[in-house]
């Protein structure tokens, strides 16, 4: 795309129609995009045990994350190498292999291709047996039980991708407490399709504060955790409010930074266990971290297509491209591993009454990605691109509160209430992927 | 003959009820159909996995234990009714042009002794038909295994099992 | 207990009616077809609208005053009908493969102390398949309200009122 | 009126048996299916040509003479459903969700002086919705018509025509 | 379109296949045809009041048609200028503003931008309010009572680019008596899709008098007004019927001229209190139109989509394209504003059974255009082009009639029973429209 | 297609995926191969009459296939030459001509444009009657029966299309007791939609007898007409099993060669009568055909997208090209035209329970070609060609069995149970066909 250029203007906050609905940009995404950054697979806990496996998707592709026989964990492209067929249909189980049922090739746990209908007879030393095993993913990473895999070799470390984004990936997956890691997640993934374009959710989730009236009809009705709005706000209230952008990296995220001096805030009135719960965990919290104690996250974006939610309710979503008109939606729901099963319990209704397809406020979400989509197609709406004004130029590199410095590039909207710091970063770092060879241009 | 008379009765009352909840739905009456069910009744609507024939078990995600569509009591259900009820619920405004036709009515064996028994078990089919704004069409189809229980004359739903026929949820929201 | 089992019979006999009707329609035999409806039968199928919540009023074209899908008499069905007999009504020559699904029927409250009414009004949901040629496929579904009229011992349509859900129409033609 | 209640409850007791008959087929307890034909059973499902209106005699191909989609007695049946438990008929495997909604039950006029006939000629309605894997969902859609017999105490299908209403069939299989 | 000459050669009357199933020439349209012309967009009687607002189409895309609070008559680009977002999804209704239910930005009923959330905090001086306004249409015209607009600043003026057809066009919107304007249109729009590209109807409803066999079945069962046939035929027998296109814009009409010492034909006899007024109407319309009296229309088609047909049924049909393969049909049905009731609700019946896909004519028109469409897709069926020869070089340019002169190229076909003329006029000017370069190219 | 060299790399086994999901390789099939292919229409035995038609499909389109008043047979593109409208929307019936229900064109049995409205007065010699018959194929052939043809004026006739593989096509048309011809199609075509490539069934047929993992459960359950396994295996047992390819055709079949000295097999045992009638068969074929009575027949494929499969259950498959994504197939049923009522019974109820979507067997091949074909649409799927290594350089050009030689580049994989040396001969022609200019490349 050599117009890219003038369809994404990020120093001027505007960025054209065209990348969300242009087919020829969508077939460009899946190569430039999608086959070389990290790409969230699954949770650990989702395979315990050897041979444990779960059907996931990178892109527009379906994949196996499995265990092997020696407990190493592997993804592997879901199709086999003789013909493509899918080697597992099934969208989780236990195995000793994965045996193709169109001819039969079967291939271990360890991706190895162990068996192969007549092989002495009908292939002789033609079939090099080693070099037809499944298609592995180039790198992987268990990052606090959390999987991710990228296809090329050449894509930096998964923690130099993650870079200074590691602080706030960290508050959805690390305990509440502050102890490192902790967290997981309880059964059940969301999937669901959205007719819009992936990106739409994806630059939601990076950072819009704004869109308070499409979730409104909430607020008047109440499912917070403590009954009332969407969430508790007061501890938010109390807080500066900071969108964090890395726009070298892509990833943004929603914070809160509380007072050095706040006190703990009450929340979650309407459950005695849990809202205890909670203000012990805030105890160790401010114990183990510090200063640090005082940061909260909330929706972020990891590019490309990773979105974390790091309070409640705790989520991991990733928004697969499924063509340039449809998304289809995988929702991973996270708790404290060793919070009390009551406490698990009153998250786990949370979670369902808020969010996904049956959720009160992301049905909302929905409507008005599916239309804004559908509205930008035509020939005249493609002449006007969207506004990414707001907050132009107020942001700083060098954040920081009473002594206690922030990494990323962020914009403290405290009083703007809201800002579009988040979605422009996101954008300059989508258009450096659609325009970088390969991954040499890519890092810095 | 007299029984399996009161067994047709019961069911005729059953199926009556069962088509006057879909009518209030399809005419949006929300709050009248809230009084349908019972202050305790559960409502419930697991998720669906591909996995071997010979695991069922691990088909549906549990309820009061996993992640599920649906899991809850009639304080979420009024809450769901109430957002629509502000008129501002954007996936629900313009409201839904829905049509739910129900099938396949079972009444499970109940006490033949006991003609007017208090608690029935409820198998039947749904196809829910949506379409709104212009073009946009679901079709939800699958089976409710509905607990009615009789209260003061009238029936209501005190437990409701929904299985829907998908894994991947062809729709983007369940309203 | 014996009002009851009345109304039962009642409904069972407008049921088989329904279904009649819908074995007509499926087997083509339209002039039967016609022969249940009254001379004075009105046939009235209105467009809908996406309109706020709010004014409901709105969502419905009228009958006897805007224009709508259906909004006739036996006159012009009988037309519907002849022009099908042609043979050269190409839009249904070859002949569709329909099915009429009836669900949901409902009888509204009739007198109780007139355990045989001559007018009943009766409540339906249909779901209409049609597949034609080679892989041209539509669905129509919505909802029927129906005056029957008792006509020497048989039923007879006296009124339908037909609500489709669906606002653009997503099938080249209703024939 | 007795009569008309004899005959209201051999229809219940029918429509009885055709809702088990679903529940067995979507619960997938496909040896229970079987027990539900009789030894002699034939299994027929003819398909439909585009024909001209007034040559209705060519529209379906011919049991016992022309190929069909199915035509067959119980033993390929058995086969059918031993295939499927093998559990590795790949085309089932992981098993489909299917949903088999059953409307517009007619039964066939029988001897209005035998209440309990040992034969009756039952029509109705399908929509069998199958959705499998991720996203892959059929609608099969049509009408049948069964001979069920009386045996020891329950009912038992003896013939089945099933009319789907298609000519090219839009699904990869009929399983 | 480089090879545009080769596909559409009129004067030979052979035209392609491709231009009506190539995905690539659809593409062009959009941004050659729709974004250029003038296009129906609604009528003013479904806009009485201050506030009041339709949804409409133009081309493939959702407009809003409305009146502001002063009165004013507008038509928007259905799509908030922040991220796209439909910003009315409606059909219909009374409104001070158009809320985005996304993120609240609101316009009022003029179009401009007048709320926005946080505008002072968020944006500061960023946003020029004033350059975000909804998007109106460059042009809009009300032309006795119906609304017409474009997006091209550059257009010519609606009457200029109406030229002589304002004579034909008046047979449908002027009164039947012969007064100005006074019709209305009766309410209920008919919408619905047929599965053929959008051209089909557009030519069918040009000037084609020839597919008298698509509509036996009709005239066999009657459905007139008279109760048999289609139409009253009586006062078409024993006038010229003419054939009338403006090749140089592209539009046509079936007319007829009836004779000039005529006396009124009978019509609508099984209706009295109708047939009454009619006659009235023809009485009047002599004593207004002078010698224009014997002039009457029929179906024709104003390029490049919308099809006025200027006699009982009378109607303002428009093929929206969606997609190569696919045409959206809205459907207006006028009367005399001020004609009695009895009469509008005779008609109000008569357009119901005749028009639409509940109308018994025009199905058969529908399931011929589906399949025409369908069977032109294959690579052998492109290489044959339709043939358009009828009547090839029997049009003038200079008819007259006792003395009376029409407009038009016009080809006599009272003796010939059908043409192609109008057809080739409306193809000649879509390959002008698909080869210019702007308007400039497209104006003499 | 400048990189087919890349993508089909037969001599190495290697296949690009590209091949089987590319839109634009799709494309470019329709005209490099289904417009230039022998394709197979139907069998004479549907339309016995003058006046009988049957609906058929080449490639993407729909043709007819009549006999004409004089009893000769022809296949047209099923599409009128004004506005292409389908004249032909019956699957079969007897007529006298074909009437277009547009405008009422109207072509005879033998294609000529008989009827034109108003021919005279409407178009008088503009039209050239003769030059706007329906468009008929280029050549047809009826071979024992079969019916066949080409768009291509410049394809070489059918028997040298057909060449060496007459001999293998022959054990499918002619009597199994050895006799020239004399099948017939008991009636019924089955047709049906599966989601892959067109190219999946038709190398599946070719020749791979390697997906025995497909059908095991029906091995398990047992369907033969023996009431065992798939088919009878005993006479298979005791024979030769070859791989046949015509690479320079295209064309190729699994076939098995019985020894010299092997007694008759028993099959068929729980049917007597049909027993009897084989075992009677094989001794005339014995009788007539020499030593070829020990060649029988499997599935195989004629070059581009027809499959005879030579033994019961006896069938003519076609794969249809319903784009890049779906194939539509129809599936034809032979039968000794003269053997017993009861013999045709038995067998009709065989393929009913063998065949298509209510097959036993075949369903399980279309869940295969299903994901097959989706697994590997994706970015990364498509960087890994599928492997075709069985059996390399193992083929003979010059095949002899104790004096019997046989035509075809032979692979005898009776100790090696299967090869891909028809699938690689496939490929081969067809790259041949997707770079060549004309037929005259093609010819050698
Ligand atoms: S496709 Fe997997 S073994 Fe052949
Ligand atoms: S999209 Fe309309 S306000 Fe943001
Ligand atoms: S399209 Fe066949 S006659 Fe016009
Ligand atoms: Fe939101
Ligand atoms: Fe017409
Ligand atoms: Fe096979």
């Amino acid at each position: 795309m050599d117009n890219l250029e003038s369809l994404v203007d990020v120093d001027r906050g505007m960025i054209s129609r065209e990348i969300f609905v242009n087919e020829e940009i969508y077939r460009r995404e899946q190569e430039q995009v999608f086959a070389r950054a990290w790409l969230f697979v699954g949770h650990e806990s989702q395979i315990p045990g050897a041979g444990d496996f779960v059907v996931s998707s990178m892109g527009e592709e379906s994949v196996i994350l499995c265990r092997d026989r020696a407990g190493a964990i592997h993804v592997f492209l879901n199709s086999c190498r003789h013909r493509g067929m899918k080697v597992c249909r099934y969208d989780e189980g236990n195995t000793v292999e994965f045996m193709c049922p169109y001819h039969g090739w079967s291939y271990a746990t360890d991706g190895t291709l162990v068996g192969v209908p007549f092989l002495k007879d009908a292939y002789g030393p033609q079939l090099d047996r080693a070099r037809w095993g499944l298609v592995e993913v180039a790198q992987l990473e268990n990052y606090k039980g959390t999987i991710w895999a990228t296809w090329d070799a050449s894509a930096p470390s998964f923690l130099d991708y993650l870079g200074g984004y590691k602080l706030y990936l960290d508050l959805l997956l690390d305990a509440w407490d502050g102890r490192e890691g902790g967290t997981e997640v309880i059964g059940g993934v969301h999937k669901w399709l959205i007719p819009c374009n992936w990106k739409f959710p994806a630059e939601n989730f990076s950072g819009d504060r704004y869109h308070g009236v499409s979730h409104r009809s909430v607020d008047m009705v109440g499912i917070g955790p403590s009954g009332k709005g969407r969430r508790d706000m007061q501890e938010r209230n109390e807080a500066r409010w900071l969108d964090v952008s890395f726009p070298e990296l892509g990833h943004s995220m929603i914070a809160f930074l509380r007072a050095h001096d706040s006190p703990l805030a009450p929340a979650y009135q309407d459950a005695p266990v849990v809202a205890d719960y909670f203000r012990r965990c805030e105890e160790d919290r401010r114990r183990r971290r510090g200063e640090y104690w005082r940061l909260f996250g909330g929706p972020g974006t990891m590019f490309p297509n990773t979105s974390p939610l790091a309070r409640q309710p705790r989520t991991l979503a990733v928004w697969h491209p499924r063509g340039p008109h449809q998304t289809e939606v995988w929702r991973w729901y996270l708790v404290d591993a060793d919070a009390p099963a009551e406490v698990k319990d009153f998250l786990r209704h949370y979670y369902i009454r808020y969010s996904g397809p049956s959720g009160l406020t992301e049905q909302d979400d929905m409507e008005n990605w599916n239309y804004a989509h559908k509205a930008s197609r035509g020939v005249i709406a493609r002449q006007f691109p969207y506004n990414y004004e707001m907050g132009l130029g107020r942001a700083t590199r060098a954040f920081e509160d009473h002594g206690l410095r922030l990494p990323g590039t962020i914009s403290d909207v405290t009083a703007a209430n809201a800002s579009e710091n988040n979605q422009r970063g996101y954008y300059r770092r989508w258009r450096q992927f659609m325009e970088a060879g390969s991954w040499k241009d890519l890092v810095s | 003959m007299s029984d399996r008379l009161a067994r047709l009765l019961l069911k005729e009352d059953i199926e009556a009820f069962l088509y006057q909840e879909a009518e209030l739905l399809d005419e949006r009456r929300y709050e009248a159909w809230l009084d349908l069910f019972t202050d305790d009744a559960h409502y419930f609507m697991p998720m669906r996995r591909n996995v071997p024939h010979d695991e069922p078990e691990r088909e549906f995600t549990r309820a009061g234990v996993d992640v599920n569509w649906f899991d809850e009591g009639k304080d979420t259900l009024t809450r769901r009714v109430r957002q629509i009820l502000t008129g501002i619920h954007w996936a629900e405004e313009p409201p839904s042009r829905t049509c739910h036709m129900i099938s396949n009515v079972q009444v499970l064996a109940t006490d033949p002794a006991d003609p007017t028994p208090t608690e029935v078990t409820v198998r039947s089919r749904f196809l829910v038909y949506r379409n709104r704004v212009e073009t946009e069409t679901d079709f939800l189809v699958g089976r409710r295994e509905d607990v009615l229980r009789r209260v003061d004359g009238g029936w209501k739903i005190a437990r409701r099992r929904i299985v829907l026929d998908q894994s991947v949820l062809l729709a983007k929201n369940l309203t």
